[in-house]
């Protein structure tokens, strides 16, 4: 595990958390390096999407510690966690019914400058322009997908969390979503994503580390995936 | 209309507030086929599937099952004739056990479901059968657990097990797979294969893989329309197709 | 379970010896209160559907059966009957408008309609408006057994208590039962199965308002009165309140629930207002601490003890 | 018969009527024990109370419960005519006696009449008697009613109506409004547009009391049409102040400032509550309590029949009531008093607010004996 | 009852402003009890309550403090509204994640205890409480009578209502609160905070109740039954408008009680009635309500 460092944009250290009384994380370890792409993988119900709740402070029942740019996170509220820098992409996607699509863009408060402009986002997802005067609900699973990535790319967030960014998504979406998370490293971007494709995860990212029952089992930079492919397939039992 | 068919839709279209999310769509579904609906995201599968089922009401067109006319009929109705569905979000009660998931499920053949004054013994007679389903899933050592505390995959088979429990003719499945991991994919696909044989099966899904290894048929929406048709060999050499969906990276 | 093979000789035996340490008339009342809260939980508990209009039913059965026995002459029985049939039919055109939706919009949907109801008591002549329908004979049962005496009439009343209970108690473990619990987990996916829902909610519904008519009619006999109280949206909130006291979902809850109630409308009546700031008060805590209400809270503490699989269709 | 003569006050001591009648009521009846001597026949005398929140089941419940098992002998006040209904049955049936001081119809003592129960204070005849023939007198000949609708409201409007024609006035029409009813601006137009010189108000407390703010408001007395109130009490006119309030005709059984008597025992009840003054509701309890204790002790008894026997016969006279007699059908017939609200610059102290217009006298103000309805004075003659 | 010929029209007139003058307090009432709605789910039970706290603070504020009308108008609904924000705080809070179910039944108990509590303190039948001295009298329109009070209080809801309208439909904040109604989770995760805005939407939504309250204090008594005799009719309203909808409740609560007045006209022993019918009518139709989304 990488030591505290100033270099580390976030470090997660003996993560615990839980959901009512049954406790899904038993203490996480990992880091995520300044401008990289790092990916959790893992089966269904390893916890990642908790991992990043946790991160983000919505789940309130968490204890360990999270350091974001050295601040500790645990016992923030989550909305406090966001004013630091960081946007999270949820796994099912939160888009509301009750604002069109070009307000679901705006909607997320500027937390840093540098965020994207609304003509930069459209240009990323001409679709979203097209339907941009229409119900946010009444977008297609895939729309509202890239919908969800389009709202945080505005905040100016430095710290992406993108939970399955790809999942449900035609193959063409999801080649054009690893070049959207391409680019957005390119441009000085953090992120933590969390996948169930490795073959995609490996297009992006840069470092993994494998989630199991609640903590990482092990982690392994991008270029040594090919090697330990048959070690992944094991744990994503594949 | 093509009496060979089993589900046949003329010129359907839904319009919601003056935008077209179907278009003319004509499905035929052969019977003891897995037909397959993809096409990119918003191309209007689920919509087509809402239509079909009744949960949405179509602007335009008609649809007929086993020649018989059934655009004006209400989805329970649709449901009795033998067409039943599942959810693209997973769909299980989550408060009853997984037995009495199944049971619910094949109660309604008892016609007991308004007698308020029968003991629940009653309905004891379908234990046997529900027990097979599940076993038929997989679940066969679940019988007792509630729906609540079965981990996704699990719930997803809970599912697929009720749905069989009706004994549908045809089976609406919208993306089956979501969310799953491989040894779920693995096994919910040997069961669609398994449970095939004598139904037709009408499946959205956007995992190519099991696509190609499960359907007979293929018909890939864009923009509300259809753009292509045929087994999977035809359809992803269809350079539109190709274009539009598949995307470079795959084929 | 062994508590109920048990517990069931023993309730029935203080029940049937009660009269004679207890004043029978607030045995009486509590009773008919409690056959109410039952019907009433039979639709909170086991449907889901909060109906905050069920006075309704029970305040015009009792009307209606007040008149029949008085105006028109009719035995305690057919009176009863009579009372019964018209709150089933109110609850059918009621439930019919109201099942369209559910949840919140559900509550206020009844809260309205039984207004409707009360404007309705309060207008029409055969109530006698503010005044009520007053000296209601209670009658010979089946033209034998003379009901004037309290000591009787609290056994008839304890019969039709139990039978309503029992009812309640088969409809929750029937098929219909069991359709219910699957559309209040999961509507949409009953539908798909082939299920009618709204059918079965309506049923439901009915079967409800009719038992709750049951209890109201029993009231009007019981009191020799039947008057606005009971069709007033204040009856419909104390029903709640009995319901959510004793445990929503539970059997028994809910006759626990209508005991205190009633307990404390009679020992505290001369605190006046206090009465409506302790009931209240009960509400606040009941929701904020004790939602499973008393029953509840002590079958989850013996379910904890011997952690046995929860009560079915226990806490929502 | 026990050992004990217990007093049961049971009134609305929460509701809409609660200021009128309520604790004040209690109070009005421990002072009569007191004033009796706190013991009738060597027996101790004890008073208990009870809500009965205005609903008929719970007066019965509570009815039923103080005679079976507290064994109350007499119950006192019953303000709300379906209680008092309730309540008398009840009473009868198990022979004990019930006096009505708050409650107002009329059928108390004709159609529903009970030979133990009395009607003390006033009732809907001659609040409606005496009003409607008081303005008519006064060139009031043209009437339009504002009725709450339901049996009270009904019968106050009949009675008033009545007793307008019978002196030679015109009712032009009249609205029922729903019970209660917060807004009467509508009502008040209608009353308006009828042109009618004195709009009445049959309705009580809370509607009353909101009808007369209104009109004030809509310039209705101003624009030359006088209001009556046919039942209004001190304590309305207290929470609608003077200057709302003023002009009203009302008729009452009691004025707590009409002389030095009614004087001194209202500043004794004042003492006790607050610095209020009494109801005709409340002065009327104490004149029932001391009234039943005194016969209590004329029969050498509390079996109800040989009391009520006893209340017939003796005389009422006290504070509350000269020369009262109770009748043979339960009614208690007294004077009646016609008053007029002051103008707030004419009101010298608290609570000054009656100006005294008339003393009606009991059998003017009362529905005479012969025209009764009362069932067991039926059969009799 | 049949007189609706005999009616002239001045007379018709007369009523429909009438009616339109109630219809300003359930439009206030139910706008407050919608916006609740909206962010918290909650069926506000205690709004009534919260309409009657609203009068008395203004009368005790008149009474003891000597403060007037005007001042009154400003301070009662801020009181009130904290208050409210202290419930929020101590209670409501605490049932977010339940059903909505307890949200009713919480606010029908606290709205027990308030009622109980101010009629053991001030009982009954009331309190009355003088027109601002610059609105007494009226204007003769001709066909009525109109006083200047009644006018004051349509044009002040008219005023509240459409700021309050534009505030939730064209700015950020509206937006913001729109978004919290869906999923409040996540609009917390995008840096705002949902809690806080949740408290004060609570406060302004109860505040709302309370300048109802100092509104209707000089044209009703102030008494503890105030808010129950309205609050059922709002409930109305606000399903009649389709619930959540902030347009639909304002426009529903004048249209009702314009309908309302009108009935007080044609058949006034159906006025109380009438509204529940509109209801029952209006289900049959469009379940979701006039203004409301299908769910
Ligand atoms: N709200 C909740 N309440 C209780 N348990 C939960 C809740 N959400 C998730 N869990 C449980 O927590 C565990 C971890 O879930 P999590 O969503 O973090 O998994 P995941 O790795 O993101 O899986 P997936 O690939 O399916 O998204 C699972 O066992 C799940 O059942
Ligand atoms: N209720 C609705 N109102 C308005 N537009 C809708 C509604 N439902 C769907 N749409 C639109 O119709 C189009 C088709 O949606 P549909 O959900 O059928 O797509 P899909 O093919 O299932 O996509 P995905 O694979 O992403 O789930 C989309 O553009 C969507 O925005
Ligand atoms: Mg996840
Ligand atoms: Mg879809």
């Amino acid at each position: 595990m990488p030591e505290s460092n100033p270099a580390l944009q976030l470090e997660v250290s003996d993560l615990h958390a839980h959901y009512g009384e049954s406790h899904i994380l038993h203490g996480m370890n990992f880091a995520v390096p300044k401008g990289e792409v790092v990916t959790l993988l893992g089966r269904n119900g390893a916890g990642k999407t908790t991992t990043m709740k946790a991160i983000m402070g919505i789940v309130q029942k968490r204890g360990g510690s999270i350091r974001f740019e050295g601040q500790e996170l645990v016992g923030l509220p989550s909305n406090r966690i966001a004013r630091l820098g960081l946007a999270y992409c949820p796994e099912e996607r939160g888009i509301f019914s009750s604002l069109n699509v070009t307000e679901n863009i705006l909607l997320p408060p500027a937390v840093k400058p540098g965020g994207m402009s609304l003509e930069e986002i459209h240009g990323l997802f001409p679709r979203l322009k097209e339907r941009g005067g229409s119900q946010g609900t009444k977008l297609s699973g895939g729309e509202a997908q890239m919908l969800a990535i389009a709202r945080i790319l505005r905040t100016g967030a430095s710290l992406l969390l993108l939970d399955e960014p790809t999942e449900g998504l035609a193959p063409l979406i999801v080649q054009q979503i690893g070049d959207i998370i391409r680019g957005l490293k390119g441009r000085g971007y953090t992120i933590l994503l969390v996948e169930q494709n490795f073959r995609f995860a490996a297009t992006v990212a840069d470092r993994h580390f494998v989630v199991e029952n609640g903590v990482v089992v092990d982690w392994l930079p991008n270029d040594q995936i090919e090697q330990s492919t048959e070690k992944l397939k094991r744990y994503l039992g594949v | 209309m093509g009496s060979d068919c089993i589900i046949e839709t003329q010129n359907l279209c839904k319009d919601f507030k003056g935008f077209s999310a179907v278009v003319d769509v004509d499905l035929r579904l052969k019977p003891g086929t897995i037909h397959a609906l993809i096409g990119p995201n918003g191309a209007g599968k689920t919509t087509c599937f809402n239509l079909i089922t009744k949960f949405l009401v179509p602007t335009k067109g008609r649809i007929f099952f086993k020649g018989r006319e059934i655009t004006k009929l209400d989805p329970a109705q649709i449901a009795r004739l033998g067409m039943v569905r599942s959810f693209q979000i997973s769909a299980v009660f989550l408060g009853l056990t997984a037995l009495e998931n199944v049971r619910v499920a094949l109660q309604r053949q008892l016609g007991t479901s308004f007698h308020f004054w029968r003991p629940e013994k009653s309905l004891e007679v379908l234990h046997e059968r529900a027990h097979e389903l599940l076993e038929a899933v997989g679940l066969g050592d679940y019988a007792q657990v509630p729906a609540s505390e079965l981990p996704y995959g699990r719930k997803r088979a809970l599912e697929i097990a009720t749905t069989l429990a009706l004994d549908p003719e045809v089976l609406l499945l919208d993306e089956p797979m979501a969310g799953m991991g491989r040894e779920d994919i693995g096994r919910i696909v040997a069961l669609i294969k398994r449970v095939a044989k004598d139904r037709t099966i009408l499946m959205v899904e956007h995992n190519l893989s099991v696509v190609a290894d499960l359907s007979d048929y293929i018909t890939v929406l864009h923009n509300g329309a259809i753009l292509a048709e045929g087994t999977y060999q035809e359809v992803s050499n269809n350079s539109q197709v190709v274009e539009a969906y598949m995307g470079t990276g795959h084929a | 379970m062994r508590l109920q093979k048990i517990g069931i000789p023993i309730l029935l035996a203080l029940a049937l010896a009660a009269p004679f340490v207890v004043y029978p008339v607030f045995l009486m009342k509590a009773l008919c209160f409690a056959l109410f809260a039952c019907a009433f939980n039979l639709l909170l508990g086991y449907v889901g559907l909060l109906s905050f209009g069920h006075a309704a039913y029970f305040g015009f059965a009792a009307y209606v059966s007040a008149h029949a026995a008085k105006v028109w002459g009719l035995g305690p029985e057919l009176a009863l009957v009579l009372g019964t049939l018209t709150a089933m039919g109110l609850g059918l055109v009621f439930g019919w408008l109201a099942i369209r939706r559910s949840g919140i919009y559900f509550a206020m949907i009844t809260l309205a309609l039984s207004q409707m109801v009360f404007f309705f008591c309060v207008q029409a002549p055969f109530t006698h408006g503010e005044d009520g329908i007053q000296a209601v004979p209670r009658g010979r049962l089946l033209g034998l057994i003379d009901l004037t005496d309290n000591l009787s009439m609290y056994y008839f009343v304890l019969a039709v208590f139990i039978l309503g209970l029992l009812i309640i108690r088969r409809a929750v473990g029937s098929p219909f039962g069991q359709v219910l619990k699957a559309i209040r987990e999961n509507e949409p996916r009953a539908t798909s199965l082939g299920y009618k829902t709204d059918r079965y909610k309506l049923m439901a519904f009915t079967l409800s308002a009719a038992l709750a008519g049951t209890a109201g009619a029993m009231k009007a006999l019981v009191f020799q009165l039947a008057s606005l109280t009971d069709v007033h949206w204040h009856a419909s909130g104390e029903v709640v309140l009995m319901t959510l006291l004793g445990g929503v979902g539970t059997v028994f809850g809910p006759v626990v629930g209508a005991f205190l109630v009633v307990a404390i409308q009679n020992y505290l009546a001369q605190m006046g207002a206090w009465v409506t700031i302790i009931q209240g008060g009960i509400f606040v805590i009941c929701v904020l601490i004790f939602r499973r209400g008393m029953v509840g809270e002590v079958l989850e503490f013996w379910r904890r003890r011997n952690s046995e699989p929860p009560p079915s269709g226990g806490h929502h | 018969s026990d050992g004990v003569v217990k007093i049961g006050v049971l009134n609305d001591m929460s509701g809409v009527y609660s200021d009128l009648c309520g604790p004040g009521s209690v109070e009005a009846v421990k002072m009569a024990v007191e004033d009796f001597g706190g013991k009738v026949l060597g027996k101790p005398i004890e008073v208990v109370s009870a809500d009965h929140q205005n609903k008929a089941d719970i007066g019965a419940n509570v009815a039923n419960k103080w005679i079976d098992v507290d064994k109350v002998d007499v119950i006192v006040d019953l303000p709300n005519t379906a209680v008092c209904l309730a309540v008398q049955k009840i009473c009868q049936d198990k022979n004990r006696i019930n006096l009505i001081s708050t409650g107002a119809s009329v059928i108390l003592t004709n159609k529903n009449c009970s030979p133990t129960g009395f009607h003390w204070t006033y009732d809907n005849y001659a609040l409606g008697k005496g009003t409607g023939t008081a303005m008519v007198k006064e060139g009031g000949d043209t009437w339009f009613f504002l009725t709450a609708d339901y049996a009270f409201g009904h019968d106050l409007e009949k009675s008033t109506a009545e007793a307008v024609t019978k002196s030679g006035g015109t009712v032009k029409g009249s609205v029922r409004h729903p019970f209660p009813c917060n807004d009467f601006s509508s009502f008040l137009l209608q009353a308006q547009a009828s042109k009618a010189k004195v709009i009445g108000l049959a309705n009580a407390g809370g509607d009353t009391i909101n009808a007369v703010k209104q009109a004030a408001e809509f310039g209705i007395v101003q624009a030359g049409q006088r209001l009556a109130g046919l039942l209004v009490f001190i304590s309305d006119i207290h929470s609608l102040g003077l200057k709302t309030a003023q002009g009203l005709v009302v008729t009452t059984g009691f004025y707590w400032d009409q002389n030095d008597e009614t004087r001194a025992w209202s500043k004794k009840w004042s003492a006790r509550m607050n610095g209020r003054m009494p109801t005709m509701a409340q002065a009327g309890c104490y004149s029932a309590t001391m009234h039943y204790l005194k016969a209590v002790q004329a029969a050498g008894s509390d079996e109800a029949k040989a009391v009520a026997k006893k209340m017939r016969e003796i005389p009422v006279n006290d504070f509350f009531a000269k020369n009262g007699k109770v009748r043979e059908d339960g009614r208690m017939v007294h004077d009646m008093l016609l008053a007029q609200v002051k103008k707030p610059e004419d009101s010298k102290y608290a609570w000054d607010y009656y100006k005294i217009l008339r003393v009606i006298p009991g059998d003017e103000a009362y529905k005479p004996i012969s025209e009764t309805e009362c069932p067991y004075l039926l059969e009799k003659k | 009852m049949f007189e609706l010929i005999g009616i002239p029209p001045q007379a018709l007139f007369g009523q429909m402003l009438l009616g339109l003058i109630n219809g300003a307090f359930y439009a206030v009432l139910s706008l407050g009890l919608a916006l609740i709605f909206g962010l918290l789910n909650v069926i506000n039970f205690t709004h009534g309550a919260q309409y009657m706290l609203g009068a008395y603070v203004a009368w005790l504020l008149l009474n003891f403090l000597g403060i007037n009308y005007w001042l009154a108008l400003v301070l009662a609904p801020v009181v009130v509204g904290a208050f409210g924000i202290l419930l929020e705080r101590l209670m409501l809070r605490k049932l977010y994640h339940l059903d909505h179910l307890y949200g009713l039944l919480l606010t029908f108990g606290l709205a027990l205890i308030i009622e109980g509590v101010f009629r053991n303190l001030y009982g009954i039948s009331g309190q009355s409480y003088p027109v601002p001295p610059v609105l007494t009298g009226g204007y003769n329109l001709g066909f009525m009578f109109l006083p200047l009070y009644r006018g004051w209080v349509v044009f002040v809801s008219l005023v509240v209502c459409l700021g309050t309208w534009l505030v939730i439909e064209k700015t950020k904040l509206g937006s913001y609160l729109r978004a919290g109604t869906e999923n409040p989770t996540l609009v917390q995760a995008f840096g705002i905070n949902v809690p806080r805005m949740i408290t004060l939407t609570y406060g302004f939504g109860v505040g709302l109740a309370a300048l109802a309250g100092v509104l209707a204090a000089p044209i009703y008594q102030v008494k503890p039954t105030m808010g129950a005799d309205m609050i059922i009719v709002v409930f109305a309203v606000v399903v009649i408008g389709g619930m959540g909808s902030i347009m639909g409740s304002v426009v529903t609560g004048f249209m009702l009680g314009l309908l309302e007045g009108l009935t007080k006209v044609f058949y006034p022993e159906a006025s109380n009635t009438v509204i529940f019918v509109v209801m029952a009518v209006v289900l049959l139709i469009k379940p979701a309500g006039l203004f409301g989304k299908a769910s």
